[in-house]
């Protein structure tokens, strides 16, 4: 009877709180000016990318030597870049790039450190020495240098970018997540459902994986930026996105040489990475504030 | 962190890694006046032919001895080209993290004490910004600026406290936005404590209460994260280095990836590896010598 | 309070590092120079990347002087004069008295005799040994049989002699090139494998001494006050190893430096040539350098001619010259670009005709077209902004062309196993004759490594006989022959064409004189500095 | 007859939280003489902490005192100045709050802690403060003072750091020392030994004593005066024998009996059924009528006002309508 009780209650009590969990959190997070600035900055991107080419006039691709590094006009509004292709176009369809950049490795990171984490944590012993162990050489490894490394290894390309910024990104969730898993462990809830006997993959599943999501739902939105800048960094370092590919990193990358004699070709690039890393960094401090009581639970 | 299988490990990882990526690290040597029977003498004599296990074993038995070996590419000894960079990158790492403690704890602070209005909008707005943007495109912005239109700072160069300026913000703003989050919502915890409130029952003005009674709790985990934050810039300051012709290890090691110098590039990563090793014991010594909760046992 | 402590301690540290870095730089005579990778070495014969230190700190026994825009000399250099036997297989120098190494012992016979021998010492891991390839009993040395070189002999004090294996008729040009500098037995010897490294170990009898040398820093050249031509104008070079283009350029504009070589931003030309404060100093030159895209027979299919002549008409080369080059530089049809001796000015020109090599792929049986694959080294922005527009041209012509980015290590590895797709690249002539040009292409060995894999016994042939004909007219002949054989009938080699190199200088360089090749690296003996 | 030292009227304070106005205190009237303990009892969640803070105009951001006034010495402090506020708070008036170990600083030393309104408010030097905080602390029972001086919060126990608090509290001899539950996070043995400490500390000092607790016992003890409160106001007013012999409220009836005594043998402890209601939405009517056993008709509409039975006998319950002595 006692066992039937204990399992009861804390379930539904759990289930009351996370509905009110996000609804809440929707409210604070309108409340703050900054987080709700950076939500629209994205959705708007997000929309220009998704509509891209229905957006742009020109092809982002199409070469025309003869009119290279065209001011910005009514033809070309953000000018044109050492190739004549069409700046504007090139940012639009550089969105779509770029936002998947952030955004794939986020969730592929997030997907593989939470499973660590969730694994190493509960499970204990052996299992969590070793996981967190090959955690720690990932985190102690240069980030930069990893990531290079692994470009090299696999070869430059946008699908590779994604499975080296995972790589790169994976053992930070781990880490998190594992620290979470340990004291939910030790939670009531926890402890009724093992006491009611369910199953061991069904408890990490279930009940310890979700009370960690608030945190993970941060760490996703900052890790996007982060992901945003790192292709940069690559693409500077000469091994992120294939050309003729308009990633805003190597956007950037290729159009510091004309910072004398066209800014335009470097400027506005560079303003939309910035522009979206602020809006993701601005949500995900939005968020880690709405959050906050149940991240500290 | 158990320090010596993390070491192994990584170098472990490298080596796998080198061994995989396609590359010659004489060919690249030459590139363009390559000649073919040349590569293999000088890869013969090298050593590079023998087995990958031979030439990790060998690596790893001097590495113990504390020789790293010759760099392939530069022909020095590894241990020696680490110790020259290594001043240079500690010089930019430490006044980097200056300048994110310095815009980052008062950001975080001013934030803290004025939630949700104006201040706290700017202050956080301005340290995140600089998490915002790719190093190497705020460096150009700032090189352009400051050194080129207004002509108040070198463009580059590593002679002087000045030229240590432009790279110390352009790497310290990056990580500032960290520093003033975590000031912030450690502060804005601490507020909320009830000794805070005692301190105010004892009649304590504001400040006094700020400063004395919630800053040091409120920065013991800053503390925690500047350590290892120090550790971090000392091996990831590669672009800093890059843009303004600092010769430091992060330098050293890109250029061992690109020309597959095996040594030097284990040399230099197992280096930025023990010092993050180092910086996270440098936190906890750091963290238990100012938390008398922990100095003292409890 | 404990923890202010700690940031004071932290404080004094950092002041302390910072103050200890470096020491200011002195300005007066310097000429600064900037460098985006560093030399690594002074010794030429185990890098084969900078010429820099060989042609400012060393000398040659002979020296190829530029005589005009793209032109050059071969004239005295250590050996004040030399005779070559009747059947071209015998120099002998006679060395010039009295000319001293850095660290003070004179220059002999010996020395010269011990240089080429190092080289060719296998404990030297040398890379430049293919310059001495044609000496008497190298090989043996190399394959370690032999431990001295038969063909190297010191006749007396001032006296040496060469001994060819046979005929080499670039010999005396290739005694010019940088990697033929003349280092000193006993102080090399006693450098052992830190020759070069440092200005303690370094020392060679050239006009400018190293004095501070700094790993990815910087580099201070003295002036040589004993050099035997007469001490150089300026006092002092300081090279600037900067990695980021960007911020060289800036350095250049905040005239922190004195030359800017327009081969680190080709695209800010027509800025520099437009700009008030710049185009009066603005210096060019033609480059004894061919631009070229590489065709791998070994890929297919490429191995048909008719693939292969399609690529060759597929690629606008006038449009690429003159938008992204702004029209300075030549389009060339063979393999000898302008200024090389034995030059062909005559050559059938290659046509851009997309339509035809259309129906050229159709005829070789793709009337759909071709995937092809361009390699290049990841990042490299010249090139990648080449292949570009190549890639968008030759999809016009019905090569479905994809940019294949590698790095460095990767690129030059597969290459060398013959294995990699077309690329772009230019070589600039290490030393006026053909040789340089057509054995480093087309030898059995080179086609491979340089992934044409071109394998045509005819040519082979030609290139061997060609090294060993002594009658520069008769040599000429058979080059141009071969040129018209591998491109035109073969059509295996794409030419594009020769650029000029522009060099922007700060107005108080004077007597700067571009190289004869297009180097980017030069001796800056003659430039002086009027501040 | 006493003088009043601290005179509170018609005090309203309110919070502001995002879902909704909480109307912690709702016009409180109560007086403290000068050199008296009075008591202000009632369940957690009733005001009890809210007007102790608003006293101290500690309430924060969320808070505001809306109405009312707190004449201390004749001054009314709702009117002063933040910083005129300051000086009073620690010198005139003081705080002890409920848990030790959270109220102290846990990386300053105890010591420090003492000493330092010492320095504040009377400017004494280093040294002085610290002569003077160890007396301090050995006059609240602190066994080897000099040497605990430099101690920790963490390495005290409960019971020695409530003691320090309390040393912290009184160490500039305050007029009026607020106690806000000081002893219900310690054990039993100890709360006594800190009532006591508490009583010959009012009696050495001359001081009033404002007690928060929700334990009838320790009001019992200590106190002359109690008021209870139920939701925001003062439901009952009297002598604490009185208030203990007869109780007239409900409400304390009903926190009377749900406390364990040791003088009758209890047959069982009973408990108010139902909660404190929410102080955002208040019933309407009586306050306390949801929970009450008495409950008419007349208390789910009207609330009721406050009733005098005699000079020191204040109720605020219907049941009283008819014996009214005004």
């Amino acid at each position: 009877m006692a066992g039937k009780g204990r399992n009861c209650v804390p379930r539904a009590l759990r289930q009351k709180v996370r509905a009110g969990l996000w609804q809440e959190t929707i409210s604070r997070f309108g409340e703050n000016s900054m987080a709700m600035v950076g939500f629209y900055v994205i959705a708007a991107v997000a929309i220009v990318a998704i509509f891209a080419p229905l957006i742009s006039f020109h092809d982002p691709y199409e070469i025309n030597l003869r009119q290279r590094l065209l001011l910005p006009s009514g033809a070309h509004i953000l000018g044109t870049d050492a190739f004549g292709r069409d700046m504007l176009s090139r940012i639009i369809y550089g969105a779509r790039i770029s936002l998947l950049v952030g955004l794939i490795p986020s969730f592929i990171s997030i997907g593989i450190g939470s499973a660590v984490g969730v694994t190493s944590g509960y499970l204990g012993g052996k299992i969590d020495f070793i996981l967190m162990r090959v955690a720690d050489i990932v985190i102690a490894f240069p980030s930069l240098l990893l990531a290079m490394v692994i470009m090299y290894t696999l070869g430059a390309g946008l699908s590779n970018i994604f499975i080296a910024l995972s790589f790169v990104g994976w053992a930070e969730a781990a880490r998190v997540v594992r620290s979470q898993v340990l004291s939910l462990r030790e939670q009531g809830f926890v402890e009724a459902a093992k006491a009611m006997g369910v199953r061991r993959r069904a408890i990490m599943a279930r009940h310890i994986f979700p009370n960690c999501l608030p945190s993970l739902v941060v760490l996703f939105t900052l890790k996007v930026p982060e992901f945003i800048l790192a292709e940069a960094s690559l693409s500077f370092l000469g091994v992120g996105a294939q050309p003729p590919v308009p990633s805003w990193g190597l956007l950037v990358s290729q159009g510091k040489e004309f910072i004398f004699s066209a800014p335009w070709v470097v400027a506005f690039p560079g303003g939309a990475i910035f522009l979206v890393a602020l809006a993701f960094n601005f949500v995900g401090d939005g968020l880690r504030e709405a959050l906050d009581p149940y991240l500290k639970r | 962190m158990a320090t010596v299988p993390v070491l192994i490990g990584v170098s472990i990882l490298i080596f796998v890694m080198l061994n995989i990526i396609p590359g010659d690290p004489v060919a690249v040597m030459m590139k363009e006046r390559i000649s073919p029977d040349v590569v293999e003498k000088v890869k013969a004599q090298m050593g590079l032919d023998d087995p990958l296990i031979v030439r990790y074993f060998r690596f790893i038995g001097g590495a113990l001895r504390g020789d790293f070996g010759m760099s392939y590419k530069l022909n020095r000894p590894v241990s020696r080209l680490i110790m020259q960079a290594f001043p240079n990158t500690l010089a930019l790492a430490l006044a980097a993290a200056l300048v994110s403690w310095l815009i980052g704890i008062p950001a975080g602070v001013l934030s803290a004490l004025k939630p949700n209005t104006i201040i706290d909008r700017a202050f956080m707005g301005f340290s995140v910004a600089g998490i915002s943007m790719p190093i190497f495109w705020s460096a150009l912005l700032m090189q352009y600026l400051f050194a080129l239109k207004l002509g108040w700072l070198p463009v580059s160069g590593f002679y002087g406290a000045k030229y240590l300026l432009m790279p110390a913000v352009a790497l310290g703003w990056s990580a500032a936005g960290t520093i003033a989050r975590l000031s912030r919502s450690s502060l804005l915890d601490v507020m909320q404590k009830d000794y805070i409130r005692t301190a105010r029952a004892k009649g304590l003005s504001e400040v006094r209460v700020v400063v004395y009674h919630a800053l040091k709790n409120a920065l013991l985990p800053v503390v925690t994260v500047m350590a290892i934050q120090v550790a971090s810039f000392l091996s990831g300051a590669v672009i800093t280095e890059s843009v303004f012709g600092i010769p430091g290890l992060g330098r050293l090691a890109v250029d061992a990836i690109r020309t597959r110098d095996m040594p030097l590039l284990e040399g230099s990563v197992l280096f930025a590896t023990f010092l993050v090793v180092m910086g996270n014991a440098m936190a906890d010594i750091l963290y238990s010598t100012l938390d008398p909760r922990i100095r003292y046992g409890r | 309070m404990r923890f202010s402590k700690w940031l004071c301690a932290i404080g004094i540290a950092f002041i302390c590092v910072v103050y200890g870095a470096g020491t200011a730089l002195a300005q007066g005579g310097v000429l600064r120079i900037p460098y985006l990778e560093d030399p690594k070495t002074a010794d030429c014969q185990t890098q084969t990347i900078s010429y820099l230190l060989p042609l400012n700190c060393f000398d040659r026994l002979v020296e190829c002087i530029t005589v005009g825009p793209g032109e050059s000399k071969i004239v005295p250099g250590l050996a004040e004069r030399w005779e070559i036997s009747d059947d071209g297989r015998v120099y002998t120098f006679y060395l010039r008295k009295g000319v001293f190494f850095h660290h003070g012992t004179e220059l002999t016979a010996d020395d010269v005799v011990y240089t080429f021998d190092r080289m060719l010492d296998p404990n030297t891991r040398a890379l430049n040994t293919d310059i001495l390839d044609w000496v008497e009993g190298a090989r043996e040395r190399m394959d370690g049989k032999a431990i001295y070189t038969k063909g190297l002999e010191a006749l007396d004090r001032y006296t040496v002699q060469i001994t060819l294996r046979g005929p080499y008729a670039p010999f005396l040009a290739v005694m010019a090139s940088p990697q033929a500098s003349i280092y000193n037995r006993e102080f090399t010897i006693k450098s052992g494998n830190r020759f070069g490294l440092t200005p303690e170990t370094t020392s060679g009898t050239g006009p400018f001494v190293m004095k501070e040398y700094v790993l990815n820093d910087h580099l201070l050249l003295v002036a040589n006050e004993d050099y035997y031509r007469g001490r150089p104008q300026v006092d002092e070079i300081l090279v600037r190893i900067t990695p980021d283009p960007e911020t060289l350029r800036m350095l250049f504009e905040a005239g922190e430096i004195d030359i800017f070589d327009c081969d680190y931003a080709v695209s800010q030309i027509p800025y520099f040539t437009n700009h008030p404060k710049w185009k009066d100093y603005v210096a060019s030159s033609p480059r004894v350098g061919i631009y070229y895209y590489s065709i791998n027979q070994r890929i297919k299919p490429f191995d048909d001619v008719r693939v292969r002549k399609a690529l060759q008409m597929a690629i606008d080369r006038k449009l690429i010259l003159d938008e992204l080059f702004y029209g300075k530089g030549h389009l060339e049809n063979g393999i000898m670009p302008r200024g090389l001796i034995c030059h062909n000015p005559d050559l059938p020109v290659i046509e851009y005709d997309p339509e035809k090599a259309k129906a050229l792929l159709a005829q070789a049986g793709y009337p759909d077209g071709v995937e092809m694959e361009i390699a290049q080294v990841s990042g490299a922005r010249q090139w990648l902004r080449i292949n570009e527009v190549v890639q968008a041209m030759l999809r016009e012509a019905g090569f479905k062309a994809r940019i294949r980015q590698m790095d460095e290590a990767a690129f030059y590895a597969t290459r060398s196993t013959g294995d990699l797709p077309s690329y772009v690249q230019v070589w600039s002539a290490d030393f006026n004759d053909p040789d340089n040009f057509f054995y480093t292409f087309f030898a059995p060995k080179n086609t491979v490594a340089r992934s044409f894999n071109y394998e045509s016994q005819e040519v082979f042939d030609a290139l061997e006989k060609g090294r060993s004909l002594s009658d520069q007219g008769e040599r000429c002949e058979l080059y141009r022959k071969l040129e018209q054989v591998i491109v035109q009938r073969d059509a295996a080699w794409v030419p594009l064409f020769s650029l000029e190199h522009v060099y922007v200088l700060q107005p108080r360089v004077k007597n700067f004189v571009a190289p004869w090749n297009g180097w980017s690296d030069m001796s800056y003996y003659g430039i002086r500095l009027e501040d | 007859m006493m003088q009043k030292l601290i005179s509170v009227e018609g005090l309203a304070v309110r919070f502001f939280t995002r879902k909704g106005t909480v109307r912690a205190v709702d016009g409180v009237s109560f007086d403290v003489d000068d050199g008296g303990i009075v008591g202000l009892v009632g369940e957690s969640g009733c005001g009890k902490s809210a007007t102790a803070l608003s006293i101290m105009g500690l309430l924060g951001p969320a808070g505001e005192t809306t109405s009312g006034s707190i004449r201390f010495k004749g001054e009314d402090l709702l009117r002063l100045s933040p910083k005129e506020m300051r000086q009073i708070r620690g010198k005139e008036i003081s705080m002890v709050f409920q848990e030790p170990m959270n109220a102290l600083n846990p990386v300053r030393s105890v010591g420090e802690q003492v000493a330092e309104p010492l320095k504040i408010h009377l400017g004494l030097s280093g040294g002085e403060a610290r002569l003077r905080a160890i007396e301090m602390l050995e006059e609240v029972g602190i066994p080897d003072a000099a040497s605990r001086y430099d101690q920790y919060p963490h390495q005290f126990s409960g019971g020695m750091g409530q003691r320090a608090m309390i040393a912290m509290a009184l160490i500039c001899e305050p007029k009026l020392l607020i106690a806000d539950e000081p002893t219900t996070a310690l054990d039993v043995t100890i709360q006594a030994q800190i009532i006591s400490l508490l009583h010959s500390l009012r009696e050495r000092l001359h001081m009033a004593v404002l007690l928060i607790t929700h334990d009838f016992g320790v009001v019992a003890e200590l106190c002359d005066v109690v008021n209870v409160m139920y939701a925001g106001v003062i439901v009952e007013w009297g002598n604490v024998v009185d208030v203990f012999d007869d109780p007239l409220h409900p409400y304390t009836r009903g926190l009377l009996r749900s406390m364990p005594r040791a003088k009758r043998r209890q047959r069982k402890l009973e408990v108010i059924g139902g909660a404190v209601p929410s102080l955002i939405e208040l019933p309407q009517g009586c306050r306390f009528h949801p929970r009450c056993e008495y409950v008419t008709k007349r208390c789910f509409s009207e609330e009721p006002p406050v009733f005098q039975l005699n000079d020191d006998r204040l109720v605020r319950c219907w049941l009283f309508e008819g014996r009214m002595k005004l």
